[in-house]
């Protein structure tokens, strides 16, 4: 891999930039890899990463089928954060944001990680007791989390509606410094470059249509481009988990929702922080190009359509101008819909399962993104040695037999 | 410095407005007039006896009513308005619409009025409109971002993704830098002072589009009865037609008065209506059609109707839906093709006929087909003269060369521009012959000019179609997609399905309007066909090279706003991101404010031939809603301010307010808080009302708990199964207080249900379980048992309740009750009784929530201000005291009593709560039940509900801390046993409480633990008690 | 006769005429309100012989005799509006007179109010709250539809219309959303001359920014 | 927002009404005699496919009736509406072609072209 750098940059620059390489190979399927993983998303590329970098298996292949990132890792609001309740939470959340601020260094691809700030707003008392709990316990848990009274608030985020007159007026927030955004495509592109530079063979516009199940073990996985055996299998396809669990007779307690969200116009940079609201139902940001970048709330029926629709858009960019009263006359751009699969207790699965080498990422709702790296790593860490490490264990499938749930509505109640 | 791009006879133009001098024969305005040297003579739609005047970057600028500011501004000679978004390259009017690319300006100065990346294509002028360049510092003039320019072979697509990449968090430097540079225009400091609203409309047949397609549909429509809603984004209805050869004649009729007479017929139908200045913006499913009508932009502020909202959100629900949206042209491909003064050849016509405006007086014309010729001979009969067309193919269609000869224009075949120059404006160009690889050959011929008029053919415009998730077609011969298979109910028409002739236009919206008329159930015929005369000529047969070899070569822009060329898209796709989506999202080509209307054909071209593929197999992007930016205020409608959602007040609210109370609001509830008295501060409020509670007489307005009226044979069957303890056995007269669990076995609600008669039940819920326990019971009892003899009523609000609590409240009740003795011993607790006070009927329950001697009087809500000032009244010689949830949470706590979603969050079951008593084993199944005996549900160490008292009574525990084994907090992660639920100094023990769940809890009573202080420091040493601390005090262990 | 100890929900609103006369709204307090829930095809003689109103049985429809209402909630749910002081009477006598399961009357008069909208653009001034369709063609005389308008649920029965005084709607809305429902019915009519109508507000809310001092 | 065809009120908007998940889980007679899987499934595992769904909604605005819905969740499109207790009609859906719903190769929901037989041919 022919390393990213400011002095190589200009170097291209005076030659006409004809000496870039293609960020990630555009491999060719092969009929065996050591191990399959179904889906190019941010999770899927980052576990082929940790899968080759820590582990190292590089004899495996992405299968996306279509282009990689295309699905929820190009759709979401790219909230960064690990302000987690519980302790299981925080853990991988709060590993996930470690890895997250090397992670462009690591990667050699700027993903334009910014620590700026994720508030999340308190408008009753009932609220702020919620993230009053949840600040002492991250303090307690090592992640960084404060409490903002309403003068703070105001102070930190002068763009926000502290009215006391407010329909949902602002009594305080939690603000998590270390919180932020960052830029989707690159990390997605990121993790491609890299592994795609130790070996793994991502594959583009390939659709898996069936896995092969011999004596209660994982043989091969069926594509559009023909069988390719392999032992192991990792589903990492957020809305679409049921579908590919399905091709196994692995059931799931997941249920795929339409999510929608929508950019402003770019406009000069006026938020400079994350601000989110469970009470009003809105979260935005500022991307760096100057849009404002709004998530609606979650549809509850299920759907795969992936539309965008307009009633919660609607509602949504009402709660907007309830907390950011001066975007009024600001214009979206565009709106989008997408596919979040979420579970009963709001927390991800990480699982083995009773198919011998089909393994499972799924269930991270609305709130994927912020996990990737973490998530990857701790995945990787499973289909390569079969048994989940410490991280990954709380997400296992059987909590919802054993009744051990991860309860994190209070947390992820809002979309992000 | 001069207003004018590049008319040194403009120099002396400056004079002062105020905005007022529009008046028909004022001085200063017929002298402003004269000074717009690009306008013509006479035509248009403008009205020339009303010249308006306005500011652009604070210099005077006239136009006539009916100009926008792009036309006002190209009749002063000005066509650069605006900077590049990355290159910060001056920037022009591209097109004469809402597809225009780059023209985007600041409208408005005031705080709370200005608009940001408003299209000078769109903003029509008014006196004393105030227009502002943006992203540009100091000046349009010179912009310092301008050094990206000079750079910018450093500056590639996605150069930001392969440097910044220094130490954790040192993207916030380079960040700041890059967000100051990105962004178009500002945001208003101020909240939006106007007024917007939604309206739902359904109508059999919504026409989009008031072109001659759409005109025409509409009337087909119009004329079988059914409803039509006919919308056309522009100020007026035409389409086209305003922008089409004054000569053409339909049914002999020149295109005005024809429009005239079709908007005429329309009017006179009473279910007709028809929008102007109102773009449909977004597709959705089953034949939602959202449209934006902007009432008031166009207008001097002072001439708004305050009645009128400034825009409106149209939600149509249309039966059938007809696209008549037109097309729109692509710019060509060569180098330096971004220059200012550079305009669509369809743009250059509509400046010409619709707002009387040449966009040059010597125009240059680039064409890769016939309709090149036809804007030659078009401009030049309005007067501007014609340097040259230049045609990219080596012939031109039948006849097109011979109009352009006749009309004394030179043609230069098989060539094509490959450099341009001219700072602000476009000044020159170069052209050379075409080689047989369509590379440049023989010796570059430069041509002077002051505006280039660029015909790359025709895209129909698709958006709306592919947003109601129809497939698109390509079609060869235009070099654009097509309309294919509908999957809603909708059919296109005219430009928008790909025709083009006028004739064939008018036809192919007639036929659509009746046919979609006819499928929503109306009857109809098809009239005769107008017959058309009408010279333009059309593209005829286009060339298929849209990237010639200078084009790979130069300095080509695809996208004039992002700032992206030729080049960028093919290092885009030798970087690899060669699939639409990645190189789009690389290069950020066709993602800016336009929405790519002019780009995104262009682009996929690049790809294709950069890739050596067709067009198609590069494949399209989603077209996504809205087809052009939308204000969020107009999607927010009326729901917005004081109207946002409801705030539910209880009938004692008034009452409340005059009291002083302050409130809290409880799900969409505001419920009294505290009620404190001058002086004092709530803290101390609080304490005051809840020991006038425990000494005297308290009253809290417990109106807003859930009521639930439940009749039937089964009722105790139904309550037996939703509740966890038994309700067999309980007496009329009698209450009992009942847990619900959902089905994970975990406490959702809870409550006091009374027996009114065996067949009858009264129940209540939390204040914000209402809504959601009642749904919750009647989908159980809908779908799950539906043989119940059991009905459910929720009678919430009928009811207002009293709850008074303490000592003296017998003798109050006493006072008050016409014909029920209060007396505890012989209307005991849990016990209810209907009564009268003043003859008015009331329930009084004996129910408790403070642990003291209680009593909730249930009156109809229309008498229950009346009655609170006459208990107030009543109680005043026993020292009555109103107190809010505050206090009756502090109550309740003395009590040991739980509020579900404050010690429960939803992972806790009754026996976490230690509530064992409260689960039947007895009486079989209930909701939830089996849930408990999970491995990790029937755990013993789980968190349970336990009383703690600290050491130093004095200190009150932070609610939401957390509880902890050692005297030191150790090193994170630390060990978490729990956390504080509820925590208050309580004046009837004379020290701290507090509620707190707690790892294996129920075996924990008197250990000492530790409670975290927020944000660290020494913990609090706490013993752990059970949970009702009256009975301690009583028993002297508190 | 009014008891002055009584006190309607939307009693602090003056009813509203636009100047056009095109809108008018004014509460229609005090009306008695009867949940009455049965099944049809047994109860409705029962009904008809307590309240003298036929059962309407076809969705969306009301009946009406003298000053009752029988109006159409749902299968086997109907809401009976009568005049001030029936509510009591008619609860017993429905009650007694509905001895087979799945019945059940509740008085439900305090419960909701009525915000009564007339004049020739009611129809516009609904479109602008609720998303069915209000065109003569679909929403005639008599029809009752229970809906959403924004996040409070309704009931919309056009209880008359004429030529001459145009149609007149009967908004049933529960009692602590009145007010939020009357001002976006004033708002809705700015447009056909009704004067704003600010939402109660202005309380002092606990934690808000000016407590923090 | 789709239309949703109450079978009591007729079409409305789907604001009007609350979801209610899959249909036809019949809660079990006898909780305490399942295992803790066969309870997990009744209380966590519902059915998520993409294609022909039989589903529960509620008029919550209007009759505030359950009843079910047979609806694609690969299109939203609404094939039936019918009471409570009775069984879903017998009826194909646009069930999609391909696990993902969308023509083999097309790359999610981006690509929406009609395809033709030369296509991805060089010229």
């Amino acid at each position: 891999m022919k390393r990213y750098s400011l002095l190589r940059l200009v170097r291209e620059g005076l030659a006409g930039h004809t000496g870039w390489d293609p960020a990630w190979r555009k491999a060719t399927l092969k009929d065996r890899y050591d191990a399959v993983i179904i889906g190019g998303g941010g999770h899927g590329l980052a576990t082929a990463y940790y899968l080759a970098s820590v582990h190292g298996m590089t004899d495996i292949a992405v299968i996306e089928k279509g282009w990689i990132g295309g699905g929820n890792a190009g759709r979401n609001t790219t909230i960064i954060r690990s302000n987690y309740l519980n302790d299981e939470s925080a853990a991988i959340y709060d590993h996930a944001l470690s890895l997250w601020k090397t992670l462009g260094r690591e990667l050699n691809f700027n993903i334009m990680m910014s620590h700026r700030g994720v508030l999340n707003l308190a408008h009753d008392e009932h609220e702020a007791r919620q993230v009053k709990r949840r600040v002492e316990a991250n303090r307690l848990n090592g992640v960084e989390a404060e409490w903002l009274d309403a003068r703070q608030v105001a102070e930190f985020c002068p763009v926000i509606n502290m009215s006391p007159s407010a329909r949902y007026p602002v009594i305080g927030a939690s603000l998590q410094r270390s919180g932020g955004v960052n830029r989707h495509d690159a990390v997605v592109w990121g993790f491609a470059r890299a592994a795609s530079d130790l070996g793994v063979d991502i594959v583009e516009q390939t659709e898996v249509t069936d896995i092969r199940v011999e004596a209660g073990a994982v043989t091969a996985v069926e594509t559009s481009r023909g069988t390719v055996r392999t032992p192991k299998v990792a589903s990492v396809v957020a809305g679409h988990s049921s579908v590919i669990a399905g091709m196994v007779g692995v059931r799931l307690p997941i249920q795929s929702h339409p999510l929608q969200a929508l950019v402003s116009e770019p406009i000069k940079p006026v938020l400079d922080c994350v601000v989110m609201s469970n009470a009003v139902h809105a979260y935005c940001s500022q991307s760096d190009k100057g849009e404002l970048v709004i998530g609606a709330g979650i549809d509850h029926h299920n759907s795969y359509t992936q539309r965008g629709q307009i009633g919660m858009i609607e509602h949504q960019l009402g709660a907007i101008k309830e907390v950011f009263p001066i975007f009024s006359r600001l214009r979206m751009l565009r709106q989008w819909g997408g596919i979040v699969d979420v579970c009963p207790d709001a927390s991800p699965i990480i699982t083995a399962t009773p198919v011998k080498g089909f393994f499972l990422n799924g269930g991270w709702g609305t709130g994927g993104w912020k996990a990737t790296p973490g998530s990857g790593h701790a995945f990787a860490d499973l289909v390569a040695n079969g048994e989940p490490n410490r991280i990954a264990a709380p997400f296992a499938l059987d909590r919802f037999v054993s009744g051990a749930l991860v309860a994190e509505h209070g947390a992820a109640a809002v979309a992000h | 410095m001069t207003l004018s791009d590049s008319a040194p006879e403009d120099r002396s133009l400056a004079f002062r407005t105020d905005g007022s001098a529009h008046e028909p024969g004022d001085r200063t305005a017929l002298r402003a007039a004269s000074r717009q040297p690009y306008r013509r003579a006479s035509g248009g739609r403008i009205d020339r006896s009303k010249p308006v005047h306005f500011t652009f970057d604070g210099k005077p600028v006239s136009g006539y009513a009916g100009d926008t500011v792009a036309s006002a501004l190209i009749a002063n000679g000005v066509h650069f308005v605006a900077r590049g978004f990355k290159y910060h390259r001056p920037r022009g009017i591209l097109t004469a619409g809402s597809d225009d690319p780059a023209g985007l300006v600041q409208v408005g100065s005031h705080d709370a009025l200005t608009d940001p990346n408003t299209r000078a294509t769109e903003q029509e002028i008014y006196p004393g409109l105030e227009v502002f360049s943006q992203n540009a510092w100091p000046s349009l003039a010179f912009d310092v971002g301008v050094l990206n320019d000079v750079f910018h072979r450093f500056l590639p697509s996605g150069f930001y993704y392969k440097t910044f990449m220094g130490p954790p968090g040192s993207w916030m430097g380079f960040e700041k830098i890059i967000r100051a540079a990105a962004g178009l225009g500002r945001a208003p400091k101020a909240p939006d002072p106007d007024r917007y609203e939604h309206v739902n409309h359904h109508c059999e047949v919504l026409v989009v589009g008031g072109g001659p397609a759409g005109l025409s549909a509409a009337l087909a429509a119009a004329r079988t009865g059914a409803r039509v809603v006919l919308c056309e984004e522009t100020a007026e209805l035409g389409g086209w037609l305003l922008s089409a050869d004054p000569a053409t004649r339909i049914d002999g009729l020149s295109p005005a008065e024809w429009i005239a007479a079709a908007e005429a017929d329309l009017r006179a139908f009473d279910d007709v209506h028809i929008l102007t200045r109102t773009c449909a913006y977004g597709y959705y499913a089953e034949n939602q059609v959202n449209l934006w009508e902007k009432l008031s932009d166009h207008q001097l502020p002072a001439d708004r109707d305050p009645a009128l909202p400034r825009q409106r959100n149209w939600r149509v629900r249309a039966r059938e839906v007809v696209l008549a949206t037109g097309a729109l042209e692509r710019p060509l491909l060569f180098p330096g093709n971004d220059r200012p003064g550079i305009v669509t050849a369809s743009a250059a016509l509509t400046f010409a006929e619709r707002y009387g405006v040449l966009v040059g007086h010597r125009i240059a014309v680039a064409t890769n087909n016939d309709a090149g010729y036809d804007a030659a001979c078009r401009l030049k009969a309005a007067g501007a003269d014609i340097v040259s067309v230049i045609d990219q193919r080596e012939a031109a269609g039948i006849g097109a060369a011979e109009r352009a000869s006749a009309a004394g224009i030179s043609v230069r075949h098989g060539a094509a521009i490959v450099s341009t120059s001219g700072r602000k404006r476009i000044a020159r160009i170069t052209v050379r012959a075409l080689g047989a690889d369509g590379g440049p050959t023989g010796s570059p011929e430069t041509l002077a000019c002051d505006a280039l008029a660029v015909a790359g053919g025709y895209s129909p415009n698709v958006a709306l179609f592919s947003q109601s998730r129809g497939q698109l077609r390509y079609d060869e011969a235009i070099g654009a997609f097509v309309p294919g298979h509908s999957v809603q109910r909708e059919r296109s028409a005219g430009a928008s399905a790909g025709t083009f002739d006028l004739g064939a236009c008018l036809a192919e919206g007639a036929k659509a309007g009746l046919e979609a008329a006819l499928a929503a159930g109306f009857a109809g015929e098809a009239g005769s066909a107008p017959s058309v005369e009408d010279s333009a000529l059309l593209a005829g047969r286009l060339d298929p090279r849209v990237v010639l070899p200078a084009a790979r070569a130069g300095r080509t822009f695809i996208d004039v706003q992002n700032d992206v060329t030729v080049k960028d898209l093919r290092l885009a796709v030798q970087e690899g991101y060669s699939s639409v989506e990645h190189a789009k999202r690389y290069t950020t080509t066709g993602m800016g404010t336009d929405q790519g209307k002019t780009v995104n054909i262009n682009a996929f071209a690049v790809l294709a031939d950069k890739q050596a593929l067709k067009l198609p197999a590069v494949g399209t992007t989603t077209f996504r809603q809205p087809y052009k930016p939308v204000t969020f205020g107009v999607m927010a409608g009326a729901h917005t301010g004081a109207h946002f959602q409801p705030r539910r007040t209880t009938p004692m609210h008034d009452w409340q307010v005059a009291n002083g109370a302050i409130f809290e609001t409880s799900g969409d509830w505001l419920r009294a808080w505290t009620y404190p008295r001058p002086g004092e501060t709530p803290e101390e409020a609080v304490q005051r009302e809840t020991r006038a509670a425990r000494e005297a007489i308290g009253m809290l307005d417990a109106s807003t708990l859930g009521k639930i009226d439940i009749q039937g044979a089964d009722a105790r069957t139904f309550l037996n199964r939703v509740y966890t303890n038994a309700w067999s056995k309980l007496a009329p007269g009698r209450c009992r207080y009942g847990l619900m669990l959902n089905e994970d076995g975990m406490v959702m609600d809870d409550g006091v249900t009374t027996c009114i008669a065996d067949d009858h039940f009264h129940m209540t819920t939390t204040t914000g379980g209402a809504a959601s326990v009642l749904a919750w019971l009647e989908d159980y009892l809908q779908t799950e048992w539906p043989d119940l003899d059991v009905r459910l009523t929720t009678v919430t609000e009928q009811w207002a309740v009293a709850s008074l609590s303490g000592p003296k409240t017998p003798e109050l009740m006493a006072a008050l009750l016409d014909d029920l003795d209060p007396d505890p011993e012989s209307f005991p607790f849990m016990a209810w009784k209907p009564a009268h006070i003043d003859g008015v009927p009331v329930r009084v329950f004996r129910i408790s929530f403070t642990g003291g001697v209680s009593y909730e009087i249930n009156v109809a809500a229309s008498y229950s201000a009346w009655l609170w000032e006459k208990i107030m009244a009543a109680g005043a010689p026993f020292g009555i005291t109103p107190y809010g949830t505050e206090a009756m949470h502090l109550l309740r706590a003395e009590a040991g009593f739980i509020i579900v979603g404050q010690d429960t969050d939803g992972t806790m079951t009754p026996i976490d709560l230690r509530m064992d008593k409260m689960v039947s084993q007895a009486k079989g199944d209930f909701i939830g039940k089996r849930s408990l005996s999970r491995p990790d549900t029937a755990r013993t160490d789980r968190r349970q509900l336990v009383g703690l008292l600290t050491d130093d009574p004095a200190t009150v525990l932070v609610e939401g801390a957390h509880v902890i084994a050692t005297a030191e907090e150790p090193a994170p992660p630390v060990p978490m046993l729990g956390h504080v639920t509820s925590s208050y100094f309580s004046p009837t023990l004379g020290r701290s409480i507090a509620l707190a769940v707690v790892k294996g809890g129920g075996g924990r009573m008197d250990e000492t633990l530790h409670v975290t202080r927020p944000g660290g420091g020494t913990p609090i040493p706490v013993t752990v008690t059970e949970v009702d601390f009256l009975s301690l005090k009583d028993a002297g262990h508190a | 006769m009014l008891d002055p100890r009584r006190r309607s929900p939307l009693a602090h609103r003056m009813p509203i005429r636009a100047a056009s006369g095109a809108v008018s709204l004014a509460e229609w307090p005090f009306l008695s309100k009867l949940i009455v829930r049965c099944q049809a095809g047994r109860d409705a003689t029962a009904v008809e012989a307590v309240t003298g109103v036929a059962l309407p049985t076809t969705a969306c429809t009301s009946a009406t005799a003298g000053e009752r209402s029988l109006l159409w909630l749902g299968p086997d749910e109907w809401m009976l509006v009568a005049p001030d002081g029936e509510a009591a009477a008619l609860e017993t006598d429905l009650r007694a007179a509905l001895t087979g399961p799945h019945t059940q009357v509740v008085d439900v008069s305090d419960y909701y109010t009525v915000i009564t909208l007339t004049g020739a653009r009611g129809r516009d001034v609904l479109a602008r709250l609720v998303t069915i369709d209000l065109h003569p063609r679909h929403f005639a005389k008599g029809r009752v539809v229970g809906t959403l308008a924004g996040a409070v649920n309704l009931l919309v029965w056009l209880r008359d219309e004429s030529d001459a005084a145009g149609p007149v709607f009967d908004v049933i809305v529960r009692a602590s959303m009145a007010d939020h429902v009357w001002c976006l019915m004033a708002e809705a009519g700015r447009a056909f001359g009704c004067p704003a109508q600010e939402p109660r507000g202005g309380e002092r809310l606990r934690g808000a920014l000016e407590d923090v001092a | 927002m789709f239309l949703i065809p109450c079978p009591y009120c007729g079409t409305r908007d789907q604001s009007e009404f609350a979801y209610g998940g899959q249909a036809h889980v019949a809660r079990p007679e006898d909780p305490a005699s399942l295992s803790d899987a066969e309870w997990a499934e009744f209380v966590f595992f519902r059915d998520n496919p993409k294609g022909l769904f039989a589903e529960r909604w509620n008029h919550a605005s209007g009759c505030r009736r359950w009843f079910n819905v047979l609806r694609s969740t690969a299109s939203d499109r609404i094939y039936a509406a019918y009471e409570i207790g009775t069984p879903p009609p017998a009826i194909e859906g646009d069930g999609p072609a391909t696990p993902s719903g969308e023509v083999v190769g097309s790359g999610n929901d981006a690509v929406k072209l009609v395809k033709t037989a030369d296509e991805g041919t060089r010229p």
